[in-house]
């Protein structure tokens, strides 16, 4: 637990609602702003990720950039098939991250499995099997555009979520989202 | 050099080979039996077929099919080589010591038919995970964790 | 001001430059680099992106201190403040204006080039203590790395040493002529290349080589204590920055006041520049190439200019 | 499933002592193995003694899929074997299915598999070589690779719709015509692209550390080149001058004028050359294929939706970037293949890496490892 939380649990349960308030929407500027990734690369869908931090669509213009270790990262994008073997390695990567942290799962076999959903013995359909996933972009591979779509998405995701263990805050999506409550408060 | 060719070229100088060959799709099949297989492997090396490209194995129900395929720079040509193994004890022999190049292709035949390769150095799995049951390749393959694909079309 | 209350002033601006510095240095950094990628870098907060480093220094500062459980604790810990310390305090011996240096002593050329080298030792603690064989190959590799280049590095401050008469940073600056750029400039070459070896950039960056041992010897640290080294590496090239520029370019001599300062920071800049393009243009040394450059090119090439030096001092 | 990450091994050394050796584990997820490998590395203070690559974390069981799949379905699957090159594998692929349907395919088809494939080529080398560039620390030179490969594939885009798995080579043909001015803007774009991989070249060849760094690593004999059925530029690269293209010709080649550059040195340099001079050779048959092609079909009439060819067995090769990418098929008479078996170079030519990496250092090892030019969709299928 970051020293951050132990703050925000502190905070909420002292009802100290302007300073929480005020680290909450300093905390989640930074964060969204600072999205460092993790390139889960496997397969395909790993040549969209480059080509998306590369000269033409230049994800480091949102201040996002890839780095290959995980302890300094934020975000890390599953691009490409996940099979049982790559599984166990995936789930270390992801656990050694520093919290707070994000999962994107790019392209449909990160998502479902895809292509490859029937008939194989090997892949594992869709990352969620093993990681708590924030975005789903779909596409078999997706254009380099959804991935800065999907760094948008996790903006707004990152935008509602607050320091106090178990609340959200109140946030204008862009577009509806489905299921998002727009309205903050307490979550379930 | 066009398949005719080989032919007599194969029968000028192995004449014990020469019955066993046929011609499938345009290609050059010999088809041999398992314990001659490495001899076989070793008169068309001497030959002119210095690579060995490819190298698996078909399910055929009762055997398992093993497919060489050699390719001969100097003669532009390819041939297949062909034996069957028996499925209830499917053992042959490695042609590793031929061609380092069957190293890791027996390995992966090792690892999806269950095939053994004698004289193999080091028959280990190789694309799956060592703790892996069964040999997926294999028609009678089973996994609860297969989905089959809904027989519409 | 001496004593506690002085040190602790001192070490508080010390921090602040160095954090300051680390944030545009960074910043500078990733537009220089996207400039020769062609990419635009950083351009959302801020003009040209200029707070984008403050996003991603709250981000860090927020982040969870993993210490992971294989690691020695206490050495672990440490390390990064190991590397961070002697990089703030090189930086008190530098004259930052025409006229003024934060301590001016008679020997500040040789806390210059000995106190940064103390960093070597969290290098290798931050190596050895994470328990994790990227990071022990990254820290030994660091180790060996830094202490070659500690020779070169002397050498061609001392050349400078020798022309001036004087030890004192100050001294060299104030004595500096504009001849002296020409005639050393074998030295301010070898500075240069030493430097950024002392500073594990690239084409030096053996130790945290990206495409072989990930993150090299910080591999393991995560959050704040991961800024502290990246801190000190951006730090270090402001401090070796500004002494090459005071050395061995005049520093802020000639213009008084805050034009001095402008002068020294223009110069520094060119260098700070000029190191970033080299490591976004050239591939790395392997670590026998790098000894070998260290020993077999550049120490040779210092002593060389030490004669030179020599020959034209009894003609002053 | 475990990862197994054994982090302690004990050898005996010189004098008969045990001794400890460090085993550094690199990948799967690393960022200079090209995709999901891994390599067991046992190293001597920073000399490889021993590299064991781990493959199959990219293992989906395509060889078993596609045997509940169509003849047709399969193209769009072959797409994610070489993912680098997909073009390669669709090609590949038809070409078997085409002999053993008997289907014959029309020249304008058979023109634009050779424009598509031979700009496939490019884009493929400058992964390779950008990647190069990376492993060696270069990022820079990785980008202006990138660039080039951005513009074929903005080409491709325009021709078939889709940036990196076009399934646009199908049996008897191509899925579509090309797209009103498509050759004119290839060659308007060939001399610009002369001109980036020249200054791609001095930018890094030309620079001492990129050569320092290349020559004699891992060096590779011709005899082992062809004993362990190394093919195309890592093949090339040792001075086994080998081309499908040429000296086992298929399609319209024979119609086209190029040299294939063959390396003497077997080093991780001479590869990269090699790569390097096929892509100006590429751009040379692009430009003749653009001259020579003819208005016509571009898919063979009356091939049935539902191809069910009589049963038998072929194999068919083409010359990737990876080197001689073959599809063997057996078919039962039914509309599905019995068996397919896709003979991987990539798969090949990873097998050398124990021999070619031992007694370099750990950063060599990255470099063997990217001069050898894996795609892992490819190696593991």
């Amino acid at each position: 637990m970051a020293l951050v939380d132990k703050l925000g649990a502190a905070l909420d349960s002292s009802g100290g609602g302007i300073i929480l308030t005020s680290v909450d929407s300093l905390a989640d500027w930074a964060r969204g702003k600072s999205l460092w990734s993790m390139p889960m690369g496997t397969a395909c869908c790993a040549m969209e990720l480059i080509a998306a931090s590369f000269s033409k669509f230049d994800f480091d213009r949102h201040g996002t950039f890839p780095r290959p270790d995980p302890r300094h990262v934020d975000v890390m994008i599953v691009a490409g098939t996940i099979t049982r073997k790559m599984a166990p390695a995936v789930q270390r990567l992801y656990e050694q991250m520093a919290d707070p942290k994000w999962v994107i799962a790019m392209g449909n076999c990160a998502v479902s499995g895809g292509i490859f959903y029937y008939d194989s013995y090997s892949v594992v359909r869709g990352v969620d099997e093993l990681l708590p996933v924030d975005v789903y972009i779909a596409g078999c591979p997706p254009r380099p555009e959804s991935m800065q779509d999907a760094v948008f998405q996790l903006r707004e995701k990152i935008a509602t979520e607050s320091i106090a263990p178990g609340k959200t805050r109140p946030h204008e999506f862009l577009l509806p989202v489905p299921g998002a409550s727009s309205g903050g408060g307490e979550a379930e | 050099m066009n398949i005719n060719e080989l032919r007599e070229h194969l029968c000028g100088q192995y004449p014990d080979l020469c019955p066993l060959f046929s011609i499938e799709f345009g290609d050059g099949v010999l088809v041999v039996g398992c314990d001659k297989l490495h001899a076989a492997a070793s008169d068309l090396k001497d030959l002119g077929f210095d690579r060995l490209g490819m190298l698996t194995a078909v399910d055929r129900d009762e055997t398992f099919e093993m497919v060489y395929r050699l390719t001969s720079r100097s003669m532009s040509a390819g041939i297949f080589l062909k034996c069957h193994v028996p499925r209830e004890n499917p053992i042959t022999h490695s042609l590793n010591s031929l061609w380092p190049a069957a190293n890791w292709q027996e390995r992966e035949v090792y690892d999806l038919f269950g095939i053994v390769f004698k004289g193999h150095p080091d028959l280990r799995r190789i694309l799956l995970p060592p703790e892996w049951v069964g040999h997926p390749l294999r028609k009678d393959y089973e996994d609860d964790r297969m989905v089959r694909r809904p027989d519409y079309i | 001001m001496t004593g506690f209350v002085g040190g602790a002033v001192y070490g508080l601006a010390g921090g602040l430059v160095i954090a300051v510095a680390a944030l545009f240095g960074v910043w500078w950094e990733r537009k220089v680099s996207a400039r020769i990628q062609m990419r635009l870098g950083p351009t959302e907060i801020g003009p040209a992106g200029l707070f984008q480093t403050l996003a991603d220094t709250i981000k860090l500062v927020l982040k969870e201190d993993i210490t992971p459980r294989q690691v020695d604790r206490p050495l672990f810990r440490m390390a990064p403040l190991l590397v961070f310390t002697p990089i703030a305090m090189s930086l008190v011996v530098i004259p930052f204006a025409g006229g003024w240096v934060p301590l001016n002593t008679s020997v500040g050329m040789l806390f210059f080039v000995a106190v940064p080298s103390v960093s070597v030792i969290g290098v290798l603690l931050a190596g050895f203590s994470s328990g994790n064989t990227y990071a022990t190959l990254g820290g030994l590799r660091g180790a060996a790395q830094m202490i070659s280049y500690e020779l070169p590095r002397t050498l061609s401050v001392l050349a400078m040493a020798l022309l001036a008469g004087s030890l004192a940073p100050l001294e060299v600056m104030n004595r500096y002529e504009w001849w002296w750029t020409p005639a050393t400039f074998i030295a301010l070459i070898v500075y240069f290349i030493s430097s950024i070896a002392e500073l594990n950039r690239g084409p030096f960056d053996i130790p945290e080589a990206e495409s072989e041992l990930v993150a090299g010897y910080f591999a393991d640290y995560s959050g704040i204590r991961w800024a502290i080294f990246m801190m000190s590496e951006y730090g270090g090239l402001v401090a070796a920055s500004f002494f090459g520029a005071a050395i061995f370019m005049g520093g802020a001599q000639g213009l008084p006041g805050v034009f001095g300062v402008l002068l020294i920071f223009a110069k520094a800049l060119v260098l700070i520049t000029l190191m970033m393009l080299v490591k976004w243009t050239f591939p790395r040394f392997r670590s026998d190439q790098l000894l070998t450059l260290a020993w077999k090119v550049l120490t040779p090439m210092a002593l060389v200019q030490l004669v030179i030096v020599g020959v034209i001092l009894p003609w002053l | 499933m475990t990862l197994d990450i054994k982090e302690r091994s004990w050898t005996t050394g010189s004098d008969g002592t045990p001794v400890e050796e460090l085993v550094v584990n690199v990948g799967p997820s690393h960022p200079s193995t090209h995709g999901v490998c891994r390599v067991i590395a046992h190293v001597d203070g920073e000399v490889v003694t021993k590299a064991e690559p781990v493959i199959g974390y990219l293992h989906r069981g395509i060889e078993k899929i596609v045997e509940n799949r169509t003849y047709l379905q399969i193209v769009p699957i072959t797409d994610r074997l070489d993912y680098v090159g997909s073009m390669y594998a669709n090609w590949a692929y038809c070409r078997s299915v085409e002999r053993l349907a008997g289907i014959r395919v029309p020249e304008r088809a058979e023109y634009l598999r050779v424009i598509t494939c031979e700009l496939q080529r490019i884009a493929s080398h400058m992964m390779s070589l950008g990647s190069t560039g990376a492993d060696t620390g270069a990022a820079t030179m990785f980008i202006y690779a990138f660039d080039v490969r951005e513009r074929i594939v903005e080409l491709f885009e325009e021709l078939c719709g889709s940036r990196l798995t076009y399934n646009y080579v199908r049996p008897g043909g191509v899925s579509m015509d090309v797209p009103e001015g498509w050759f004119d803007d290839i060659l308007s774009w060939t001399d610009a692209a002369r001109n980036s991989i020249s200054q791609m070249d001095r930018l890094f060849f030309g620079n001492f550390i990129a050569r320092g760094r290349l020559k004699g690593i891992g060096v590779l004999s011709a005899k082992d080149a062809v004993g362990w059925g190394a093919s195309g530029p890592v093949a090339r690269g040792s001075g086994v001058n080998w081309d499908l293209r040429k000296h086992d010709t298929y399609s319209v080649y024979p119609r086209f004028d190029f040299d294939v550059p063959v390396g003497s040195n077997g080093d991780a340099y001479d590869r990269a050359r090699c790569r390097l001079f096929e892509c100006y050779e590429s751009l040379r048959i692009v430009e003749q294929a653009i001259e020579q092609i003819e208005p016509g079909p571009f898919k063979a009439d009356g091939i049935p939706r539902l191809l069910a060819p009589r049963p038998g067995d072929a194999y068919d090769h083409i010359e990737s970037a990876r080197g001689s990418l073959g599809i063997y098929l057996v078919s039962d008479g039914s509309p599905r293949p019995y068996r397919m078996k896709v003979r991987s170079p990539a798969f090949c030519n990873l097998a050398l890496l124990p021999l070619l990496a031992e007694g370099h250092t750990l950063s060599d090892l990255v470099i063997v490892l990217g001069s050898l030019d894996p795609v892992f969709g490819e190696v593991d299928r």
